[in-house]
């Protein structure tokens, strides 16, 4: 007789990211995942997270999940609607935003985002939607966290774009290019998560999620995935946590 | 100035034209895009930061030679398979693709607005977009040496955006999300709005956005002219018809079906417009 | 967060800094500038797109250094006495100026808004200005080879405004004519909010602007701190104070009777300010 | 027995002012005698002028003289009030105004413009308010009109401080400079009206105002005044103008 497992592995990768954010922060959030755990996480430990959509919306409470960047209910229940340039200009620019949360379709060993194309730029196997807002968000946000579901299409030891640049080719490359933000300080997968070792900067596996043995998690990494020596596994989600998702989600 | 939308799009928009037809997920102007496949308008560079279900429309229509972007995709959906087949496959026209961030996007309107044929920005600072798009530079700051990101005034023939409503001079009032569209209209040579409706005085709202009918060439009134997008305070966003458009747009012969019968067969939008 | 207007003053202005007290018109933070003077402040380099009466006030007490502006007078009536003064004579202290035109101040707030160390314009051009300002050069555009004009961000170490409202959580609002003080409030290191009134929640207002509360370091109550200026919807513009400064401000002794009487010798704004 | 004369010569300049805008014209107007001249032409013969004060309101329709460009009642007529930076970057700058309306504390024969120090800049003999928006009125309005009062301190041989180019040095500066308007295309004073020549540039007495000699423009005229050959004599304010003119001024 096997048992139903309490909670998904998408339930388990969103409540990971949204326990990474604390009340106060400003969050500037995507649409999907990113904006699923921002919205978990303003409704259970940080009341206070001020969600910022590109759509120009501050301080948006959305009740339910939006299903765009610019639903009518962000501008509704935002503390202020402001216009595009200004969203870019007066707030991401000049580090206001403490966290950027990002997608990604490939991701490599330095948190290098690919949402542009895979294969050839000129010639692609598959064209993705491009870069929106990420450069700048990868490029000016205090911290990133990219949350992306882990398999080998996605991360590969190589991107075939650089759509938005994470450590670049490793330490000391960010203050080089002058980019004002910490970079991907986390990324948050189904399988646990991965943060930059501080000296090198690539991408190492900080934790696992309950049950994933580091086996798992090294056969869908398209480069020799790194271990930190204090691995930890991952704490479940709560019941408050999984209910408010759940909620959320209609799930 | 208050005309019909098919007369709208016949005297502002010409074959060979670069039209930017803005709308940030909100007040997205289909209708003016499904007048625009209506009229059978070829050789089209599409700019816009968003392009959506219109544009793969468009695109899939034959109305393009050009995509200047910085995000293509089906909001909370997925990719536009019309924009994919024409990238991939050249069907049914290669599509030349001119490819930004949305902060870049953003300040090439800024710019164009301004008169001035350059912004400056932080951006773009490492990525690959700087190897495909010639229109991204660098730039000197004289005080301080620093170096930063310029990109080019982006300056349309002609912008079209949806608003809520329009008084019977011209003016504009849109409301909600405003995105870029203001900038948009400063930056174009030409500019069609259509509305959801045209009144005798347009009273404050606040967070409102106000377009002076001096620059607005031509006003259309088309009710419903932004769905499936929504109309802030008119009517919802319709995700439905999103997550539809993917099934609908995947292979040739279903859009093509749905050209006919929904686009090309139905002047519905045009007629409404010229009714008052 | 929110503060009695002294205590504000003190905790985030110093001797020393570089202050921009911004209103254009309208919302002019009077009040706080009476404090900086009755606190004895020194050596500020003051800023300001159009320096009138209060600027007048703060330099013939003493307070400044240096004064960044583009339009130094008092609107509608004439010229500037202490200013004049100041600048003609060295009384009560030499001030040094660096003068732009508005055009080019604004766009200096909106460079230190965004995050980036200089702007672009089409400003100054064959003006003398140019040979006076050091600020000011010229930047060739990367793509047309044209030439414009660059000026460097404007990044005051502290900003103040007056608004007519703030909510309990310090975000605030202001509407009617609301000049450069966004722009002024983001360029800046800190910020201080002179209101009204704060109130328990900030209904919305057609034509405002709002600062989130995290921009904004301290909110002082101060009612009728524009005064002699105005508050859109709390009181109109005082015009005979103003005719009435220029007398006053004519000779030494009547401005320093003036500033004995009613700026040293009556703390009632900031008291107001504290008084909740 | 002398008549009293039936306008003063203040009146007579504003009314000439006045005529020379026209309905559905953008124009930015200064504080003082533009403004009065502006609001007198939209009650009388330009119902739809568009009036816009730096201040940020476009289109005010003010019901009395304001005395600042930032009074209440200009936001409050207005048909939209916008910021600072933007009446500067979206409206003047790309050249939408028709006509820019200045004032003047010194011009000379090209009609550059100071309003900024009389003497020497570091060490001023008056130190006036300074520029404003005035350059940029100067270089970016399609035409601009000086209103002056005509005196020989005002009307130089050559202006102690350029604080706005009109013509430069002559015929081609501007197209030199790169300014985009026309520049001032009118001078009108209390005694005349005076016009670049079409060739040099040089302020010409185009026509005179009822009972002025042309000597007593040149009298008061610090350089050596041409005049053009089909020198004209201003028509008259007529009873209707007058009589809203003092409504607005409460003379």
């Amino acid at each position: 007789m096997t048992t139903t497992p309490r909670y998904t592995a998408d339930e388990m990768m969103t409540v990971t990211a949204a326990r990474f954010l604390t009340t106060e922060m400003a969050c500037f959030v995507g649409i999907g995942l990113p904006s699923t755990a921002a919205n978990l996480a303003r409704r259970t430990h940080a009341p206070n997270l001020w969600m910022i959509y590109e759509s120009g919306t501050l301080g948006a409470k959305p009740d339910t999940l939006p299903l765009s960047i610019g639903d009518g209910i962000l501008a509704e229940t935002a503390d202020t609607v402001v216009s595009v340039p200004e969203i870019f200009n007066y707030w991401l620019q000049p580090g206001r935003i403490d966290i950027g949360f990002l997608g990604a379709a490939q991701i490599d060993r330095y948190a290098n985002i690919n949402t542009t194309v895979i294969g050839d730029y000129s010639d692609p196997k598959v064209r993705l939607p491009g870069a929106g807002g990420a450069p700048e968000i990868a490029a000016s946000c205090r911290e990133v966290i990219v949350i992306v579901r882990q398999n080998s299409r996605t991360f590969v030891e190589s991107v075939d774009f650089v759509t938005s640049v994470g450590h670049g080719k490793g330490a000391g490359q960010r203050e080089q290019l002058g980019l004002t933000g910490l970079g991907p300080t986390r990324v948050i997968t189904d399988l646990g998560v991965l943060e930059p070792e501080p000296r090198t900067r690539e991408l190492t596996l900080a934790s696992v999620h309950p049950g994933v043995a580091v086996d798992d998690v090294r056969a869908t990494t398209g480069w020799e995935l790194q271990v930190a020596p204090d691995l930890a596994v991952t704490a479940e989600p709560d019941e408050a946590e999984l209910s408010v998702l759940r909620s959320l989600t209609g799930s | 100035m208050i005309v019909p939308l098919d007369e709208g799009i016949r005297e502002l928009v010409h074959d060979g034209d670069t039209v930017a037809l803005e709308g940030f997920t909100h007040l997205i102007p289909v209708a003016a895009g499904h007048e625009i496949i209506r009229q059978g308008l070829r050789d089209l560079t599409l700019a816009r930061m968003t392009p959506d279900i219109v544009y793969d429309q468009m695109i899939g229509a034959g109305c393009a030679r050009k995509l200047v972007f910085s995000w293509g995709g089906n909001p909370g959906v997925g990719s536009l398979h019309r924009f994919r087949d024409a990238v991939q496959n050249g069907w049914p026209a290669p599509l030349e693709i001119e490819e930004h961030s949305h902060a870049g996007m953003a300040n090439r309107y800024v710019a164009g607005a301004s008169g001035i044929p350059f912004a400056v920005l932080r951006g773009y600072t490492g990525t690959d977009l700087i190897a495909q798009t010639p229109d991204i530079t660098t730039i000197t700051c004289p005080f301080t040496g620093e170096e930063l990101t310029a990109v080019p005034a982006l300056t349309p023939d002609v912008a079209i955006v949806h608003a809520q409503r329009a008084d019977r001079a011209g003016n504009v009032q849109l409301w909600g999300i405003t995105g870029v569209q203001k900038e948009a209209v400063l930056a174009s040579r030409r500019a069609l709005v259509t509305v959801e409706e045209v009144v005798d005085r347009l009273d404050p709202v606040p967070g409102q956005v106000l377009l002076p009918a001096r620059v607005v060439t031509a006003v259309a009134e088309a009710p419903g002219g932004a769905r499936p997008s929504y109309a802030h305070g008119y009517y919802a966003r319709d995700n439905d018809a999103y997550q539809q458009w993917d099934a609908v747009s995947r292979e040739r012969e279903t859009f093509e079906q749905w050209l006919r019968t929904e686009v090309r067969g139905n002047a519905r939008p045009a007629r409404e417009g010229g009714r008052t």
